[in-house]
């Protein structure tokens, strides 16, 4: 426990300053709040690391008022990433369906966006615009925690 | 002839009657015909038993009816107490058979002994005499083994809850009649004043036999087994009223009879109360059966009692007479809250085990779709047994409670130690209690059916549901008001002490601090939650509801066998209890043939018998069993061998009386 | 019913409701200080409610009309015990429900009913937390009343008013042994019913550790505002009967404007204090296992008994 | 000096400290039944040697008696500071890893707990008389010490580590000093260093036992000495 302690000492904060300016929150109702759901449609893991590393406490993304919750009625966006695989379409679409409204989809990294390298391949049923409306893409494969953390800020708006 | 023996008359009456035009009546009418009689001499009972309660004692004297020792008849205001509970249970369950008995098509036999059944109760603590006593328990002990063998033709099971109930409860009536006799018989209302060692005696006697009635540990093995088989108004009667009649001989030998006694007595009943009524809670939490966990809760409510008796003998024999009077006045109002609650949920429970075809908790569930009534009257009984807010057995815990911390100062050292562990073993009771009937009310009325059964069950038919509501009625006055029937209820426990509570919408006690009021509790919860259901009406921003398929993880739908089950919801309980309650477990994996690293099939068993049981009756009987071999050698049939014997033990007899006169 | 207690039972509520989603601000606030982040904001517990109130609210299928009834339950339950016990003011706003056994039969009541509504829902989950809860529940019960036991031997009386001014009116009893033994395991059932660490995540995001958190798994919208604002009031009302319990100082005794004013002060400052110390606490704990759980509550049960047996022990 | 403190030491204060320091031993007590992690009961113990010593103390300074007062040093320099060091010794030559715990005690923890809550209750039960002898204020916490005894004992039966066995056997003679020093207030200055002479003799021997039999076994579980016989 005193270990512990002296380490927190020692270290402080780590929280990075924030980079950027505030964005504007697409939705009026979740300003300065949004309940984060994350739903792997079919990704390589490398994306859920950079969702990790953007909820840590480097980049901090909680502090813009943004929470990851474990079940979908509690979120009020789905933070999708990978491709959308067969066997994930439909479960994709009931998870949409359990989030109670207003709602917003982020999808995150290449593969999310437009399939990526699993263009075309066996098994994929498209990206996450086919299934669902998108609302707001993160570039990258995988994308910087930088730019998971701006579009975090782009639904909150803080 | 005053209103009390006028109206004991015609419950008596009114049953015989009963009794007989069932035995003549065809099949249709038998169940109406058994049903009504209860009913009536259950309302009758419960105007007697108003009248002793409120002063109006009676005796009467009927030499010619038994032979050498006639009957003697009487009534107490204690006296008063239990045959107005008694009544008052008879009443919900005459109107529930009505349309029970219409269902389940019950032989005449049946029918005709449920009015006498209700009859002798009424009766037993009516007796004045040793022997008119004795009667009294006698029939009422046949009259209740006859319901409780009512079904023994469509289920074998019966047949040996009915062994085991004849066996126990004729032992307990062998304890009976040997303290009674050592007490020298006679009169049950005057004091008796024995030499100490006899009347220690005399109070273990009656408290084993009075307490296998009341089904406590480790005399309560015949009650899990007999309770859920009977019918179940019949089942109403037994755990609901006849039960007591066990706390009522308590009272009157340890109090009347032999006019309070040693602290080891006291000491001894508040330890067996304290284990009964946890381990009855614990067996309770782990039953699946609905109507067993029923029954063990029995054993709890009786225990809880227990404690309460106990503490006023202890504070009696201390000279805090108050606080005793406070502590048996909590041990009545609980006695009648227990008849209240646990009629209403024995005929809710019926009403499932009838429609639904089971009494498996694992295999209920949704029943709240099929049977609404039944479930809201289910729900309402377990608030009540749930020592929950507003529930009856809330107050009279609070009671209780208040008993004995107000017990402790001046206490002495049996105080400081006893006391401290009675309230732990009272809470623990009242937190295990709660889990127990949030598992059976959720996981038998709540979420999916697990079976066809539950799918399929309807709501019973009105007479049922308006024996279930006279019995909900009940709980509500006894939980909102207690303040109603408390002063009457001081009154009867007056043997040790004045009145201890007062007030009617605020219980307050009286010589010590503290009060309650049941009544603002819930007005002020009902009273926020419409606030609050109202304010998110008219919030801003409101948005429609929408239904939505379950959450299933996006996988397919849940299916019923995904459901948490009762068994696994008392899991965590059992783990925790593992010492106490020893569960056996078994896992058996079956592995492909083709590897040993590929399973085939898991096979998981788990039971929790009853230690007690396990523990003291299988080696009783097995010793009982050993004997009996050996004694068969002594027995090979031969007539002349027989005769031999009685020659035998007439010569040995004389021998002996010419050797010692 | 005194007017002092009245104006106290009104403040009371007022400041509970509004102040519990800040007291759950700033235990989340100080936690992210210590883990090194940056943090949300005390506000940020408010900014959720408001947004989730305005969300849409949602029926599994197959649920009844208790899953909607159990969330406004569990509120006046807890509004209930905000309002009626002394903690701003030295008398109680309705004497006869602020004995310390009514207000934890009253707690409990909340906690079945949530427990029914998420067996009510049928999920695997659902099921699985009631299971938990109550099992927890039934082993904090002992605990519970055996301490209150302990404090209210000496004050002669289980109400809470009485005895939050017999402490007034003798200090030194805070600082005898019974008072502290009854204090820890006060502390201990507070953590446990309350659910945080080391009894239960509230943070976690995995269903199989949790044990509030799965449930609510269904709840949304305002449904899980009032939830989630009946959790934080839960917190504030331990919290605040463990304060007014032990240091009773600042507590109101007249109707003076700045007598409340300063009662109400104290009130905030004392269930701050703590919910800060916990939060700061958990962060050096991991959740024990389930089956660990038992042992915690037998201690603090342990704790309880000998405050009782203290009080005989011990001649202050 | 003395002087000045028994001035300032009223007999409600004087009541008060003592009862703390009665408080702490039993509180202290429960802990070492309650933590599995031998370093911690460690700790703990030393904890308990400085609410020792205070209680020594509180006495000396309410009998204004210097021999008690020497008593009181020496407890705090034994028991709160040699013996666990002592142990801390024992326990890093014998576990291979410094956060080693009490893993599978006979009893277990819950069980453990509640039967300590039992012995509690009987100490208090069985002293009744010894108290009612001499009523004073440290005459009344004797239970304090016989229940401290009970429950070092119970450690001493119920657990396998051989720290923690010599933990509870500690334990136990913390609560048969505490005992002393209630019933007898100026105890002799004797019995209580030979008991602790005895005490210093136990701890070394046992910490060369436990030292070889970590050389010859490997670990310290006394249930595996049972193979030596069979």
């Amino acid at each position: 426990m005193l270990n512990l302690w002296r380490k927190i000492r020692a270290h402080g904060r780590v929280a990075e300053p924030p980079v950027g300016g505030r964005g504007y929150p697409l939705v009026p109702g979740l300003r300065g709040s949004v309940q984060v759901r994350h739903v792997d449609a079919g990704s390589c893991g490398g994306c859920e690391v950079e969702i990790g590393a953007a909820f840590g406490p480097v980049y901090d993304a909680e502090r813009y008022g943004a929470r990851l919750v474990a079940s979908p009625r509690h979120a009020d966006a789905l933070l999708v990433t990978g491709v959308v695989t067969r066997n994930m379409s439909e479960p994709l679409r009931r998870t949409y369906d359990a989030v109670p409204a207003p709602k917003l989809v982020v999808a995150v990294g290449d593969c999310a966006r437009d399939c990526g390298v699993f263009k075309g391949a066996y098994g994929v049923a498209g990206a996450v615009g086919d299934v669902l409306p998108v609302d707001a893409e993160v570039a990258g494969c995988p994308p910087r925690p930088e730019a998971i953390v701006a579009a975090v800020r782009g639904l909150t708006g803080r | 002839m005053n209103l009390t023996e006028s109206a004991l008359g015609l419950a008596v009456g009114v049953a015989a009657l009963a009794a007989l035009a069932v035995a003549a009546l065809p099949g249709r009418w038998r169940p109406a015909c058994a049903g009504a009689g209860t009913a009536l001499a259950g309302a009758a009972g419960v105007a007697a038993g108003v009248a002793a309660l409120t002063g109006r004692p009676f005796s009467l004297s009927l030499p010619g009816l038994l032979p050498l020792s006639g009957l003697e008849f009487g009534a107490d205001r204690l006296s008063g107490f239990f045959i107005a509970v008694t009544g008052a249970v008879a009443v919900p369950a005459g109107v529930y058979a009505t349309g029970y008995l219409r269902h389940s098509g019950t032989s005449r036999s049946a029918c005709a002994f449920l009015p006498l059944f209700a009859a002798s109760m009424l009766l037993v603590p009516a007796a004045a005499w040793a022997v008119t006593l004795l009667a009294c328990w006698e029939l009422m002990a046949l009259t209740s083994l006859l319901q409780v063998l009512a079904e023994h033709r469509r289920r074998p099971e019966v047949a040996e809850a009915g062994r085991w109930y004849a066996v126990m409860t004729h032992l307990g009536f062998a304890c009976i009649l040997a303290a009674l006799m050592l007490a020298g018989g006679g009169s049950l209302l005057a004091v008796r004043h024995l030499p100490a060692g006899l009347a220690g005696t005399v109070f273990v006697l009656a408290l084993a036999g009075f307490g296998s009635k009341a089904g406590i540990v480790p005399l309560h093995a015949w009650l899990p087994r007999a309770h859920p088989e009977a019918p179940s108004h019949v089942s109403a009667l037994m755990s609901a009223a006849m039960v007591n009649l066990g706390v009522y001989g308590i009272i009157r030998t340890g109090f009347g009879l032999l006019g309070g006694g040693a602290r080891w007595w006291w000491l001894l009943v508040l330890a067996l109360g304290a284990v009964s009524a946890v381990y009855g809670i614990l067996q309770a939490a782990m039953s699946s059966d609905l109507k067993r966990l029923l029954g063990y809760s029995t054993t709890e409510n009786m225990g809880l009692v227990l404690v309460g008796l106990g503490a006023a003998g202890l504070f009696a024999g201390t000279g805090h007479r108050v606080l005793a009077g406070l502590a048996l006045t909590a041990a009545l109002l609980h006695v009648a809250g227990h008849a209240a609650f646990k009629t209403l949920l024995f005929l809710s429970a019926g009403a499932v085990a009838q429609r639904a075809g089971t009494r498996d908790l694992d295999a209920l569930g949704g029943l709240r779709g099929g049977m609404p009534a039944t479930t809201a009257a289910f729900a309402w009984g377990a608030l009540a047994a749930s020592a929950l807010p507003p529930g009856t057995a809330f107050v009279s815990e609070w009671l209780l409670l208040q008993a004995l911390i107000h017990g402790l100062p001046g206490g002495g050292t049996a105080a400081a130690v006893v006391l401290p562990t009675a309230v732990a073993a009272v809470a623990l009771t009242a937190g295990l209690s709660a889990a127990t009937f949030v598992k059976a009310f959720g996981t038998g009325f709540l979420a999916r059916p697990r079976s066809d059964g539950a799918a399929r069950a309807a709501e019973a038919p009105g007479s049922m549901l308006a024996g279930m509501a006279l019995a909900g009625a009940a709980c509500a006055v006894l939980a909102l008001v207690p303040g109603a029937v408390l002063p009457a209820l001081a009154r009867a426990a007056a043997m040790t002490a004045g009145p201890a509570v007062a007030g009617l919408v605020t219980l307050r006690l009286s010589g010590a601090a503290g009060e309650l009021s049941p009544l603002l509790l819930a007005l002020a919860v009902l009273a926020v939650t419409l606030v609050a259901a109202g304010w998110l009406r008219v919030l801003p921003g409101r948005r429609a509801r929408r239904a939505a398929r379950l959450w299933d993880c996006g996988a397919g739908p849940l299916t019923a066998r995904m459901e948490y089950t009762a068994t696994a919801f008392a899991e965590p309980l059992q783990r925790v209890f593992d010492d106490v309650l020893a569960p056996e477990t078994g896992i058996d994996v079956t592995h492909l043939d083709e590897a040993r690293y590929l399973v085939a099939a898991v096979e998981y068993r788990r039971r929790v018998p009853d230690r007690v049981e396990r523990r003291l009756y299988q080696p009783a009987l097995a010793a009982v069993r050993a004997w009996g071999e050996a004694g068969r050698r002594l027995a090979p049939g031969s007539v002349h061998r027989y005769l031999g014997y009685g020659f035998y033990a007439v010569v040995a007899l004389l021998i002996v009386l010419t050797v010692t006169r | 019913m005194t007017r002092l207690g009245i104006a106290g039972g009104i403040i009371q509520v007022v400041v509970i409701t509004g102040g519990a989603p800040l007291l759950a601000g700033v235990m989340r606030q100080v936690r992210a200080r210590l883990e090194g982040r940056a943090g949300p904001g005390i506000g940020q517990p408010w900014r959720d409610l408001r947004k989730l109130l305005r969300k849409e609210p949602v029926t599994p299928a197959g649920t009844s009309e208790l899953f909607r009834i159990a969330p406004l339950v569990l509120l006046a339950t807890t509004v209930t015990v905000a309002g009626v016990a002394p903690f701003v003011t030295d008398t109680s706003a309705v004497g006869p429900a602020a004995d310390l056994f009514a207000v934890a039969a009253l707690l409990a009541m909340g906690t079945a009913t949530l427990a029914l509504a998420a067996i009510d829902t049928g999920t695997a989950f659902g099921g699985m937390g009631a299971s938990r809860e109550m099992t927890i529940m039934a082993l904090a019960e002992p605990t519970l009343l055996v301490a209150v036991f302990a404090l209210s031997v000496r004050a002669g009386s289980t109400s809470l008013a009485a005895v939050v001014t017999a402490t007034l009116r003798d200090p030194a009893r805070v600082l005898s042994p019974a008072g502290l033994l009854a204090a820890a395991a006060l502390a201990l059932v507070t953590v446990a019913e309350t659910g945080r660490l080391p009894v239960d995540n509230p943070a976690t995001h995995l269903e199989l550790t949790m044990v509030h958190e799965a449930m609510i798994l269904e709840y949304a919208g305002p449904d899980l505002a009032l939830v989630e604002l009946a959790s934080s009031m839960r917190l504030a009302v331990f919290l605040g009967v463990l304060a007014t319990l032990f240091t009773p100082w600042g507590i109101a005794t007249t109707a003076a404007p700045l007598a409340l004013a300063a009662g109400t002060a104290a009130f905030a400052a004392k269930v701050g204090l703590l919910g800060a110390a916990l939060a700061a606490g958990e962060v050096f704990m991991a959740k024990l296992r389930l089956f660990r759980v038992p042992e915690l509550l037998a201690g603090s049960f342990l704790l309880a008994l000998l405050a009782v047996t203290a009080s005989y022990f011990l001649a202050v | 000096m003395s002087a000045v403190m028994s001035g300032v030491m009223t007999s409600t204060v004087y009541v008060q400290l003592l009862d703390l320091a009665c408080g702490a031993l039993l509180a202290t007590a429960v802990v070492i039944v309650w933590r599995r992690r031998l370093a911690a009961i460690i700790r703990t113990f030393a904890v308990q040697g400085a609410a020792l010593a205070a209680l020594a103390g509180v006495l000396a300074v309410h009998a204004r008696d210097v021999r008690l007062g020497v008593i009181a040093a020496g407890v705090l320099a034994l028991r709160a500071v040699v013996f666990p060091w002592l142990l801390g010794r024992a326990l890093a030559a014998s576990g291979p890893a410094p956060g080693e715990r009490e893993t599978r005690p006979l009893v277990n923890v819950t069980a453990s707990l509640l039967a300590v809550a039992v012995l509690t209750l009987i100490a208090y039960a069985v002293s009744r008389p010894l108290t009612a002898l001499a009523p004073s204020p440290a005459a009344d916490a004797i239970p304090v010490g016989i229940a401290v005894t009970l429950a070092g004992f119970f450690v001493l039966v119920t657990r396998r580590r051989a720290v923690s066995q010599l933990a509870g056997f500690l334990l136990m003679d913390n609560g048969i000093t505490a005992t002393g020093l209630l019933t007898t207030a100026s105890a002799g200055l004797l019995t209580e260093a030979g008991v602790s002479l005895d005490v210093l003799l136990a701890a070394v021997v046992l910490r060369a036992l436990a030292g070889r039999m970590r050389d010859a076994f490997g670990d310290t579980d006394l249930d595996d000495l049972r193979e030596l016989r069979d």
